[in-house]
């Protein structure tokens, strides 16, 4: 697919990502510049309707960039900016500019008191909270999702971080919410959980992408008993596995976002998100035996991406969560057979 | 890094109506045939059953119309492919035609070979099969010594073939062997169109499985005459001609849909009341199956496209092969249940039969170690 | 292990089994030529006490002629008869001689019929059944495991066959039987599951062991590209997996062996079955790989290894069955840690 | 077939009360030690544990007495072992020199080398390092090039080695390195006893690995001077004495309970209310552990009776680290609950510190691709 704003998005990242950049976001450091440049391209706008000031790509094209940052290990809240604005826009709120993160709101309370909607409970795991303005989330307020625009200023944020080094803080919430921060969503995008989910498989196929070409450089580059090591047949069994795990994880996310805002949706996205977290263990543990010890230091680039792709795993849903609901769906569905649950499950405007 | 990308399948890939056409068919045909028959997948032969589906057009489908094909689109044929396999149909007896040796014919064959055979096939009036591996020459073809000399009016062959799938009733035989020496390994290669039934000195004997079944044979040509028109392509070319060949037979959804008739059955007896950790296990099932169909479709567009997705097809056969060899295993570890080589429990014979199928279906169409060494070329190893 | 007894049954099997003894059993026909043989042998009284007419052999020396005869493809109910004697000759009931069997009981009803008791029920999945005299098989009475020698002429037998061909038959019961042919079982030896389970771990060691060594010699001896296949990295790999799956199913055996008639043996069996169960899925995949379409041939031995090795996995308890029994046990034990069950679980003389 | 053949150890090889003895000392020692320090299996460092271990007589334990060993058995030395190995205790600063330093001294060091080291080492005093990996020779170790050149009273050494794990508060390397040029790929190697704390120009620097921890380091040996008695074993000798060296590395407890502590989490998550099928993963996970022990315990039983079972060992070694490998994930598949560093909860804290721990399990002492090279030739492929 050729893409402007691939191209644009590959060679921002290219030209500013480093391993020093990664290292020192892990550190603690967010890399301020960088976000500065990226909102100057517009890339969190990506995903906005052209009516809400969005760029008026095709959804899945916008999505795509979510894997190119993976693919060059940008350590800020791209992903969940893009996600967080096209939700708002869906709801009909400001669109506030700066960064934005999102949160699963399960296990928020909401009351009306007066005209203002109040807000309280906790948010956990929440990615790069704390280098976010605020955090966009759903709950449920009498039984109708509403979208929530919550500044991080206002909130209890106790930081913890992922196994990359990345922010993933909890936040309490006890918060009084007007009609600008607050708001029904009128047609559902999926739910966070599926929206976040999406994104983590789309930047774990990039993500691994990254890995796997590292691998065969290395395994190009590096000898062992007198010949490069993917001369050895065991290696190029390795590196064809990470081949195939990388690539469904890659299809399986682009069928996702290739059926972003329709029904096929549900089950689509609890494929890519299962599948490309179980490509994760393989490509990872093989990337490292490939690359041997050199690998398992922090001089070298593998490891912030393979903690990446270990670390989406655990996020906006598990493989046992989205494995359970897709084999829920399947074992409970009234189709004839499970083949016609597989062919209904990706084709376009069939319920779900 | 293009090798790991698989654009989605065009919309409208699904052809809904053709679908719901195909499987109003199979619903009807396949009334009452049992899950045991349809574990056999495409190796179930019925010639009735091969013409019954030309009549509807869904045989050659992709062949030009003067041919007596149908000009309809590689993801049109996709689409009837997956319904068939995914309903156990018994297939074989036109697939192979309908599959490799007509395009091959297409391609590479004389107006008159086209002209006599390829309607036929379209007909689904003919089983072909594919005399390919010797003893000595499993994936490595290169070591075939099977030779075609130059006689007077045509060629005399001698040697032997072997795991020549259904050759004992088969129509025509596209045959692969030497045509000269040549120091090139893969030089002096040859493929000719033999029509079995007219051919004398062609002694063919059954090789039973480990299943008990007979679909291989041994064919031994012994100074069988053929006459030059039945020279396949161009003399010397049969190298280059069957890895083109190869290409077809690569990454269709016969290459995860080989064990579909155990997880049918796996499906029924735990959709009553299946546990979380089944249910999980029967979502991961689900996840990989929709993937690689994905990517099987993306291929099949590719194709359609005249693109050449050779390396995505070898990812999609490895991983399908993995995936259809490892449903017993999955089954057991959600069903303790015993297999029984034909049981009236249907589940019990669909995992006995499924059983004893897998160790063949990483043999079919190149060995993993092939298709492995093929893809880590295609990443750029050197 | 140095065994005299061993040494002859290894001699009387591969001067006797070939390809077409076992093939002519797969299609039926009881090699009974080799029957007497290995009766005369004595074979099947090994582990019978002295006392009661056996050698005097150690129980795990006895019970290494199950692994010996797996690794033959001995198509005959050694096992079996060496089992049943063992139970009989523990109930103090006379042993019959002639070829035997073992049945899991739990179908069995028994009732109190005057001086009778009067057995009832099917019997599935009996090995041989067909060509055996009696079935040997355990249920309850009153809540006391009782003995039942049942002569196979009284019974309805269906025929019926593993993926080996071998048969593997239904029997329905219906029977008075006197002291002679039931008696209560003083002291339990782990039950016919597990007596089963031990029996079908040995063997499968044993056709493991040949299956591995079949392999090396193909590999050594297939030449494909210029070179026999065995120099290809990739098959040395699958020979080594093979190789430790194999042993790791011996030793496992060995140890259920090395615990029989102990408190250890309920927990080593169940680990000895399911362990040998998993390893066979892997060995006889990796086999038939390495073979590729020769080994897929009735013409060549493999074939009917690897289909006995995955019959066995369905007798007297799939994988399934066992871990979930150990699990359950290492779940619910009272020791301090899982170290602990663990250590415990295979040391002889602690209660399990 | 010998090399499948794993004899149960002797009957007493439980040596239950030294087990008791074990178990009360390290209640009391680890009381309070959590699960996230415990998980660090042998990298844990404390010399005040070393320390007390070696006063109860469990350091050194198969060292003869006249050098302040205790000459019990291997298998005596084995349950100690796997219960500091079980418990998780931090013995990183003794168990090099315990286990592969000590055996090497005593059997290649010279009477005053044994005499000065071999006590302190029993006395758990002196944690040893091992100077072998350098940055272009990993599992080759042919490719070393680190050279000590011998000089008036001694040798000058240049070079670097790397991933030299603890030699930041090591006392003691043993050095490999080359001692002459040579033809043969193996030979003019030799090893080097080196007293860290009274070596001048030895630089050692942090290598900080993919957990942020600092257990590796760099170490630059820039014209180092070391005495003649420095030499351990034969000059020249060094290929084959390290060689039998390695031996000692394989295959006992610590080669499938890297990730113990994870396994002890999972348990107690989920003990309370498991499904079915929790429990037979359950069960699957201590029917390959109580394998694996009793695999181990029989190579270490072979040991004791002064066999050579390098190739048991090598199949243990294989098998044991695929096992502790896999456990993380099959966290995972039991139970969705996020990894978390150093977070409250400690099923969270554990599960991330074995997820970021297990990609070096198989570097240690040999590649998986090298023990599958030494399984597959001793099963006797040419």
């Amino acid at each position: 697919m050729e893409s402007m704003i691939h191209d644009m998005a590959e060679r921002l990242f290219r030209d500013h990502i480093g391993h020093g950049l990664r290292e020192g976001a892990a550190a603690g450091q967010c890399p301020e510049a960088l976000w500065t440049r990226i909102e100057e391209a517009g890339l969190p706008m990506a995903l906005v309707p052209e009516e809400a000031g969005g760029f008026g790509v095709p959804a899945a094209e916008a999505l795509g960039l979510v894997r190119i940052a993976g693919a060059h290990g940008l350590p800020l809240p791209l992903a969940e900016t893009l996600i967080a604005n096209a939700v708002l826009a869906r709801a009909g709120l400001t669109l506030p500019g700066g960064r934005l993160t999102i949160a699963e709101g399960a296990a928020l309370r909401l009351d009306r008191r007066g005209a203002a909607i109040h807000a309280s409970g906790p948010l956990t795991l929440v990615p790069f909270a704390r280098w976010a303005d605020r955090i966009v989330t759903i709950a449920a307020l009498d039984g109708v999702d509403h979208v929530l625009s919550l500044p991080v200023k206002d909130l209890t944020v106790t930081p913890a971080q992922d196994l990359a080094g990345m922010p993933r803080d909890d936040a309490g919430v006890d918060l009084a919410l007007t009609d600008a921060d607050a708001a029904p969503l009128p047609r559902s995008l999926g739910g966070m959980r599926g929206l976040g989910a999406l994104a983590r498989s789309l930047a774990t196929a990039g993500a691994m992408e990254t890995i796997l070409s590292m691998t065969v450089e290395y395994a190009n580059d590096r000898v062992q008993f007198g010949r490069p090591i993917g001369k050895f047949q065991a290696i190029q069994h390795y590196l064809a596995t990470m081949a195939g795990e990388t690539a469904a994880s890659r299809a399986a996310a682009e069928m996702a976002a290739d059926s972003y805002d329709t029904p096929a949706f549900a089950l689509t996205v609890a494929a890519a998100k299962s599948r490309s977290g179980e490509a994760a263990e393989t490509v990872g543990a093989l990337a490292h035996q490939v690359h041997g010890a050199i690998g398992y230091t922090q001089e070298h680039a593998l490891h912030h991406f393979t903690k990446r792709i270990w670390s989406w795993r655990d996020e906006f849903g598990t493989e046992l969560d989205w494995t359970r609901e897709l084999g829920r769906a399947a074992l409970s569905s009234p189709r004839d057979t499970f083949w016609h649950f597989i062919t209904d499950s990706t084709a376009q405007g069939i319920p779900a | 890094m293009t090798l790991t990308a698989f654009p989605p399948p065009p919309p409208g890939a699904d052809y809904d109506d053709l679908r719901q056409e195909v499987r109003a068919f199979l619903a009807e045909e396949l009334a009452g045939f049992p899950p045991e028959k349809r574990a056999e997948s495409w190796n179930g032969f019925s010639r009735a059953f091969s013409r019954k589906l030309a009549q509807r057009g869904w045989v050659g489908m992709t062949f030009p119309r003067e041919y007596g094909g149908h000009a309809r689109s590689a993801l049109e044929r996709y689409v009837v492919s997956e319904e068939l396999l995914a309903a156990g149909a018994p297939v074989i007896s036109h697939w192979i035609a309908d599959r490799q040796s007509g395009p091959l014919i297409l391609a590479k064959g004389t107006e008159e070979q086209k002209r006599a055979i390829v309607p036929r096939i379209a007909a689904g009036e003919l089983c072909f099969c594919i005399g390919m591996s010797e003893p000595d020459s499993g994936s490595d073809l290169a070591a075939t010594r099977t030779v075609a000399t130059e006689v007077e009016g045509g060629f005399r062959v001698n040697g032997t073939k072997v795991w020549t799938t259904y050759a004992h009733v088969a129509d025509y035989m596209i045959l692969f062997c030497r045509t000269g020496k040549s120091d090139d390994r893969h030089g002096g290669m040859s493929q000719f169109l033999i029509d079995l039934k007219a051919t004398e000195n062609i002694q063919i004997s059954p090789i039973i499985d480990l299943g008990g079944e007979h679909h291989f044979n041994q064919v031994i040509f012994d100074d069988t005459f053929l006459p030059s028109d039945a020279l396949l392509g161009e003399k010397g070319e049969g190298w280059s001609q069957v890895m083109s060949e190869l290409a077809f037979e690569r990454s269709g959804p016969e290459r995860f849909l080989s064990s579909f008739a155990l997880i049918e059955e796996l499906i029924r007896v735990l959709r009553q009341d299946a546990t979380e950790a089944q249910q999980a296990e029967i979502g991961r099932l689900s996840a990989h199956l929709m993937v690689l169909r994905q990517m099987s479709r993306s291929v099949a567009g590719m194709l359609n496209e005249g693109k050449n997705p050779a390396l995505q097809a070898a990812i999609v056969k490895d991983l399908g092969a993995l995936y259809e060899q490892d449903i017993p295993r999955l089954a057991r570890s959600l069903v303790s249940r015993p297999a029984v080589p034909g049981g009236r429990d249907s589940y019990a014979a669909v995992l006995a039969y499924t059983e004893l199928a897998v160790p063949s279906f990483s043999l079919r169409g190149g060995t993993r170690e092939i298709l492995r060494g093929i893809i880590a070329r295609g990443l750029g190893l050197r």
